[in-house]
């Protein structure tokens, strides 16, 4: 069997890739791209540590065919941030310690992001909601939470 | 003379015949070691490898040099790991 | 090695052809959060993915004759985004926005939450009782299907190797009508329906229910539209008479099994329970009372 | 030197981490995000059975796929002799863990690894998998602790004679131990006692549930030389039981560790890395293995399931002077549970007279269980705790009294020997007391619940070194694996002690080739046991720069003092020269005597015990028995918060999975003894809408062993979660929950039965 020729735009640069119809889209990132921040912790869909944005939409990735990536705009954590200046989100999961392990960090900043992107204002309750297929084993959510709350307020433009 | 007490690990009572307190002539952890394995063969390498000890209510995981003074209370207990 | 082909047809025909045509399994593919999970559980050996969201008229919702026709791979997420289809069958839609979680909404789909066929499926209930009807297209052309009548069993449809679902199809909503969805789970998000319950009514100005169609997930090999649990609440207001007849129904119309999501016993007991729920949030809609989710 | 009094300047505050950025760019490499070209992929064929004799296994099928480079089983791993050990975080035999990482005779539990491949994808390596030929001979199994315990049980090792009795047992049983702790005259203080209480609770095993699987890659040299990249909590654990179950020179190993997706205890034991090694020196080629989520629940340890009954007896005044009680751990398939720290935690908080404490190991066709966060303790505090609630309401006195009444405080005498010094759990109690969310009114239909926990927390043997760069910036290197932010608590100490911005100390963690022994990441050690090294090391350094100065100014060092990261002259000379920077001092180095650096290792005594208590609301759904957590307070004496975000995140997550366990968590098996819920979908660990903030109250009673008066903290916070929200679940609805997890199904049920 061929593998499949794919060209999509991840990160903002355009790139192309082969793949087996089979390998999932984390797969690719991972395994044929090279880009290892996307996590697999569960790979089914059940984790979020391996989310990614799709054409801006929030998906986990290992619950997509790399061959979907056809003609789409990939963003993964590795195209958060603005070259050497982290995204607001990044700066605030640091300022409030909101992460420990950090291996589910990837995920939960990428779906903050599409969260933020979507609601620049939410109430916590609909950030815990939103957040809810992000596991966080070590934190509680609690700093996570915090930074997610800040950061919103930040890019609203209300605090620095 | 150092009394030692098992109140724990009867798994070491079978080792001393069912006797749960005794003196040792020791003064340092170490020696007390090289002294329970001669008195009652297993019990010294057994207290090495998986036990710890209280001495005077500090517990010492493996400390050789710790001193033991004639009055000293030492109780054996299981070794202490985490999370 | 196994070898998995794919294809992303751009029009009816083509995926129809490459359906009929394949020779060892073929598998529909639209939002994919069941199927990729079933095929590295090694449940589905395909040979050939037919990637249905290029096709026209998959993804998308427009407005037919006083309903809604909603493509079969349309996303929850974009479901949910649709002020007419939240106005109109705020029940299916709360449902579709409880399937798994924000990065599954931006992927699953009605159909495939239809077709995968599960008893537990969140969004089945609410299209059961919604009415809603299945545009199914093959070979042989296409025929319109009650929902209902798509699953035949745990994992198992109607539909012939050579069909899919194109879209859904939601009835015209008559004044003083409206819908609601609840499911039981053990925590607040992720967890697969310990009981689902689905109600849509229609009302008349005095609160009296005039039509009614409800349904149970969870509690049965298939979603149940179960019948009397409409009887109860036609020719009534949603009094404590009422509930407690609807409660009942719902527990005699349950024929749960015990598994690692619920005993049996506990499983009726809900079915009960979410009934009195949903009839409640469905009728207070319905009659213009309240909005937002429910859950 | 004991900086605990003096004026902090780095110690108490809050700066980014070092390792934050890379952290949240998705730059930080974990175990599975390094790759070599021409690397293999290895995987693990398990045991579909709960129980089984392995008869055959014929590999030739798929030695002879395409793409397959290796296949190894027990065959190729040397016969370990039977040595009793302190494996990982506690007792287990070196035999039973070459047993467990392939299987030798039998198949012990499902998910058993019983031979791996080595293949060029993934792909191939499932499809080899498959076509191995086991031939199992199926044998009863038997999975809970009580059933186990039966004279008919399935008898899992022929050679296992119940250890602490006497005489030895004449038959071979499932109870591998049996361990007492008596205080005083138990029959007695029970004849004493005007109030009796006895209850009975159960526990189900919980996975740590990091979302890291566990992942490693290693290369065998031709030479014998061997790397191997893996996260864990000690990579020189990785070594010394890689060399130990392949036969090996530690020598002929380096380890390097890599970011660590989460541990709790579950990553101080190895799985992969000898599998990987074998797989590697046979194919000749490097070998990737990374466990799926399946692998994770089904292979690796959870913690142990138990049965506990707990007998109180106290005076009409509140005065407990009895306490008895029976713990029944399931070790998984190898000896060695928790049941050491089980009987000696639950008790620990209170000072009574008379105890007696009986406690079994006993093993079960399951996982072997391995550390989870304060092992054991969480379990018999859970017993315990209820039980001291269910007192208080049969006494008529309020819980936090009843506990202020009866609290360990120094100098009580515990019942396994100690004598508690330096503790603060009266500190907490009166924080717990004074908190408004105790003061606040219970609102209606919720119920509040308190519950405590105590651990020892340890130290042992940790190396640190610190060396000064020639512009006057530090390194530090330590070999504890951050796990939760420590290269920022460790450059802390060391900022502090040189008098210099944190900004200026970079801290890593280094491989088993480049510092001295390190224990584990585990038993809450590493900011007091590493901290100290470092400390110390930085001292020494310090002592350096004095002498430099010295010598740079020509008067004795005695005459010179360390102050703000500067050298000053002092005494006669005070005022004689320009103080001299560590900037300015490095930068001469070379001159005065070469490169200015110290490395330290210590085997760290003391350390200070940990005690908390939490305050829970609930709100609990009549009608379906869903409990909601609607306020949640954790109070802990953490001796010294050097990076108080840090701890407090401790305790926030030590509490989410306590309240997890409590809640939702369990291992649900069929009659087959196969796991049903090996997933993140039925392994229902709490998601950020189940919670809501926790808020960590940080009571500060100093470990006067530790430089800055430090105490472990991961520990701790998650004993007490379980029995807090059983207790508040009592008040709230007038149920008393004895059996986790507190599921809607037994809550409802609970409520229908007391009508």
């Amino acid at each position: 069997m061929a593998k499949q020729h794919v060209t999509a735009t991840i990160n903002g640069e355009a790139a192309e890739f082969l793949c087996e119809t089979q390998q999932t889209m984390l797969d690719v990132l991972r395994d044929v791209v090279g880009l290892t921040g996307a996590k697999e912790g569960c790979a089914s869909g059940d984790c979020g540590a391996c989310s990614i944005l799709v054409d801006g939409t929030l998906v986990c990735s290992c619950l997509m065919l790399g061959v979907e990536a056809e003609g789409t705009s990939i963003t993964t954590i590795e195209g958060i941030a603005q070259g050497d200046h982290l995204h607001p989100i990044q700066q605030k999961f640091l300022e409030h310690a909101a992460l420990q392990c950090g291996f589910c960090t990837p995920g939960l900043i990428v779906a903050t992001k599409a969260l933020l992107d979507e609601n620049p204002n939410p109430t916590e309750t609909e950030a815990r909601y939103w957040l809810a297929g992000n596991l966080c084993r070590c934190t509680g959510y609690d700093k996570v939470i915090r930074a997610v709350m800040d950061a919103a307020a930040v890019m609203r433009g209300e605090t620095v | 003379m150092p009394k030692v007490v098992l109140s724990s690990g009867s798994a070491s009572l079978g080792l001393t015949g069912g006797v749960t307190e005794f003196e040792v002539e020791a003064t340092s952890f170490r020696r007390l070691i090289l002294e329970l394995e001669k008195r009652f063969p297993g019990l010294g390498n057994q207290v090495e490898e998986s036990m710890a000890v209280a001495i005077d209510g500090e517990i010492y995981q493996d400390a050789y040099a710790a001193e033991l003074r004639p009055g000293s209370e030492i109780v054996l207990i299981p070794k202490i790991g985490g999370g | 090695m196994t070898s998995l082909s794919y294809a992303a047809p751009t029009s009816v025909d083509a995926a129809v052809k490459l359906l009929a045509g394949a020779s060892g399994l073929a598998k529909v593919l639209s939002g994919g959060t069941d199927l990729l999970i079933q095929m590295r559980a090694g449940r589905y050996k395909p040979e050939l993915i037919v990637d249905t969201k290029k096709i026209p008229g998959v993804i998308g919702i427009r407005e037919e004759n006083g309903g809604f026709v909603v493509g079969a791979g349309t996303p929850g997420a974009v479901v949910e985004a649709h002020a007419g289809m939240t106005k109109a069958w705020p029940g299916v839609v709360e449902a579709l926005d409880l399937i798994g979680s924000t990065q599954v909404q931006g992927r699953c789909s009605l159909a495939g939450n239809l077709c995968n066929a599960s008893p537990a499926a969140d969004s089945v209930p609410a299209m059961y009782a919604a009415g809603a009807t299945a545009v199914v297209v093959g070979s042989n052309g296409t025929r319109e299907v009650p929902v209902e009548q798509i699953p035949t069993g745990p994992g198992r449809t109607s539909l012939a190797k050579d069909e899919f679902i194109l879209e859904f199809k939601f009835p015209p909503r008559p004044a003083n009508s409206s819908d609601a969805y609840l499911r039981f789970i053990p925590r607040t998000e992720m967890d697969i329906a310990v009981v689902g319950c689905g109600i849509s009514v229609t009302l008349d100005a005095n609160g009296v229910c005039t039509a009614a169609r409800c349904s149970l997930g969870a509690v049965a090999p298939t979603v149940l539209l179960v019948q009397e649990m409409a009887d109860v609440l036609v020719g009534h207001t949603l009094d404590a008479d009422t509930l407690a007849k609807l409660d009942a129904a719902a527990q005699a119309a349950a024929k749960p099994i015990s598994d690692k999501r619920g005993t049996a016993e506990y499983r009726k007991k809900i079915a009960g329970v979410l009934a009195r729920r949903v009839a409640a949030i469905a009728f207070d809609r319905a009659m213009g009372k309240t909005a937002g989710k429910a859950h | 030197m004991n900086y605990i009094n003096s004026d902090l300047k780095v110690v108490g505050t809050r700066p980014i981490r070092p390792d934050g950025v890379e952290k949240v760019t998705g730059r930080a490499l974990y175990s599975a995000d390094t790759r070599v070209a021409g690397m293999l992929w290895g995987k693990i064929l398990r045991s579909p059975h709960a129980h089984a004799r392995i008869v055959s296994i014929d590999t030739s099928k798929a030695e002879a796929l395409k793409g397959v480079h290796a296949v190894v089983t027990s065959k190729d791993f040397p016969a370990i002799k039977s040595e009793e050990a302190f494996v990982g975080e506690g007792p287990m035999n070196f035999r039973d863990l070459s047993d467990n990482i392939m299987a030798r005779n039998k198949a012990l539990y499902e998910g058993h690894a019983v031979a791996a491949v080595a293949a060029t994808t993934p792909a191939i390596a499932d499809e080899a998998m498959a076509l191995i030929d086991v031939t199992y001979e199926v044998l009863p199994h038997v999975i809970d602790v009580d059933d186990a315990m039966k004279a008919d049980a399935p008898v899992l090792h022929a050679d296992m004679f119940t250890a602490g009795v006497n005489p030895k047992p004449a038959t071979a049983s499932n109870i591998a131990k049996v361990v007492t702790f008596k205080k005083g005259d138990i029959d007695a203080g029970f004849a004493d006692a005007e109030v009796i209480f006895e209850g009975s609770y159960t526990t189900k095993p919980v996975h740590q549930g990091y979302i890291e699987p566990h992942a490693c890659l290693a290369t065998y040299n031709p030479d014998g030389q061997i790397s191997i990249h893996a996260s864990s909590q000690g990579h020189f654990m990785i070594r010394a039981y890689t060399a130990k179950l392949l036969g090996l020179d530690m020598a002929d190993i380096r380890v390097n560790p890599a970011e660590i997706g989460g541990g709790f205890g579950g990553k101080t034991l190895i799985y992969l890395e000898p599998v990987a090694v074998a797989l590697s020196r046979k194919s000749g080629k490097s070998v990737k293995m990374q466990m799926t989520r399946e692998e994770v629940f089904r292979g690796s340890g959870p913690t142990s399931g138990a049965s506990v009954s707990v007998k109180l007896g106290a005076k009409k005044d509140g005065t407990i002077v009895a306490a008895q009680q029976v713990l029944k751990f399931q070790a998984g398939a190898y000896a060695g549970s928790p049941i050491g720290p089980g009987c000696m935690c639950g008790f620990a908080l209170y000072d009574i007279p008379n105890i007696d404490v009986l406690g079994y190991d006993v093993v079960s066709n399951r996982p072997k269980v391995a550390a989870y966060r304060a092992p054991g303790a969480p379990i018999s505090s859970f017993a315990v705790e209820c039980a001291v609630d269910d007192l208080a309401r049969k006494l008529g006195m309020d819980p936090l009294t009843l506990r202020e009444k009866n609290a360990a405080v120094n100098g009580t005498k515990t019942h396994y020997g100690p004598t508690h010094t330096n503790i603060g759990y009266t500190q907490v109690l009166e924080a717990a007391k004074a908190h408004p969310h105790w003061k606040a009114p219970v609102a209606e239909g919720h119920g509040r619940g308190l519950a405590a926990g105590f651990w020892f927390n340890i130290g042992g043997e940790s190396s640190a070194t610190v060396h000064i760069n020639e512009d006057g910036t530090v390194m530090v290197a330590t070999g504890s694996p951050d796990i939760g932010g420590s290269r920022a608590s460790m450059g802390m100490m060391a900022a502090e002690v040189l008098g210099i911005p944190v900004a200026k100390v970079k801290a890593i963690v280094a491989d088993t080739a480049s510092i001295g022994f390190t224990f584990l990441t585990g038993g809450s050690r590493v900011t007091f046991a590493t901290g100290m090294a470092v400390t110390q090391a930085t001292e020494k350094v310090v002592d350096q720069l004095k002498a430099r100065a010295a010598q740079t100014w020509d008067i004795p060092v005695d005459a010179v003092e360390w102050k703000d990261g500067k050298a000053f002259p002092a005494g006669t000379n005070a005022g004689a020269f320009e103080p001299l920077d560590l900037a300015a001092i490095a930068l001469k180095q070379g001159r005065t005597g070469g490169p200015i650096n110290a490395e330290v290792s210590v085997n760290a005594q003391g350390a200070g015990a940990g005690f908390g208590a939490h305050i829970c609301d609930v709100k609990v759904d009549k009608e379906t028995g869903h409990v909601e957590i609607v306020r949640y307070t954790a109070i802990q004496d953490v001796g010294k918060a050097i990076h108080p975000s840090y701890v407090e995140g401790q305790i926030q997550g030590g509490a989410a999975q306590g309240i997890g366990w409590a809640l939702s968590e369990e291992y649900i098996y069929n009659d087959k003894g196969q796991m049903e819920n090996p997933g993140f979908l039925d392994y229902r660990c709490p998601v950020a809408s189940d919670l809501p903030m926790i808020e960590a109250v940080l009571v500060e009673v100093p470990n006067p062993r530790h430089p800055f008066g430090a105490r472990g903290v991961g520990e701790v916070p998650i004993i007490p979660p379980m029995a807090a929200i059983s207790n508040a679940i009592k008040s709230a609805v007038g149920v008393r929950m004895e059996h986790l997890p507190m599921s809607p199904p037994k809550v409802r049920a609970a409520l229908d039965a007391a009508g």
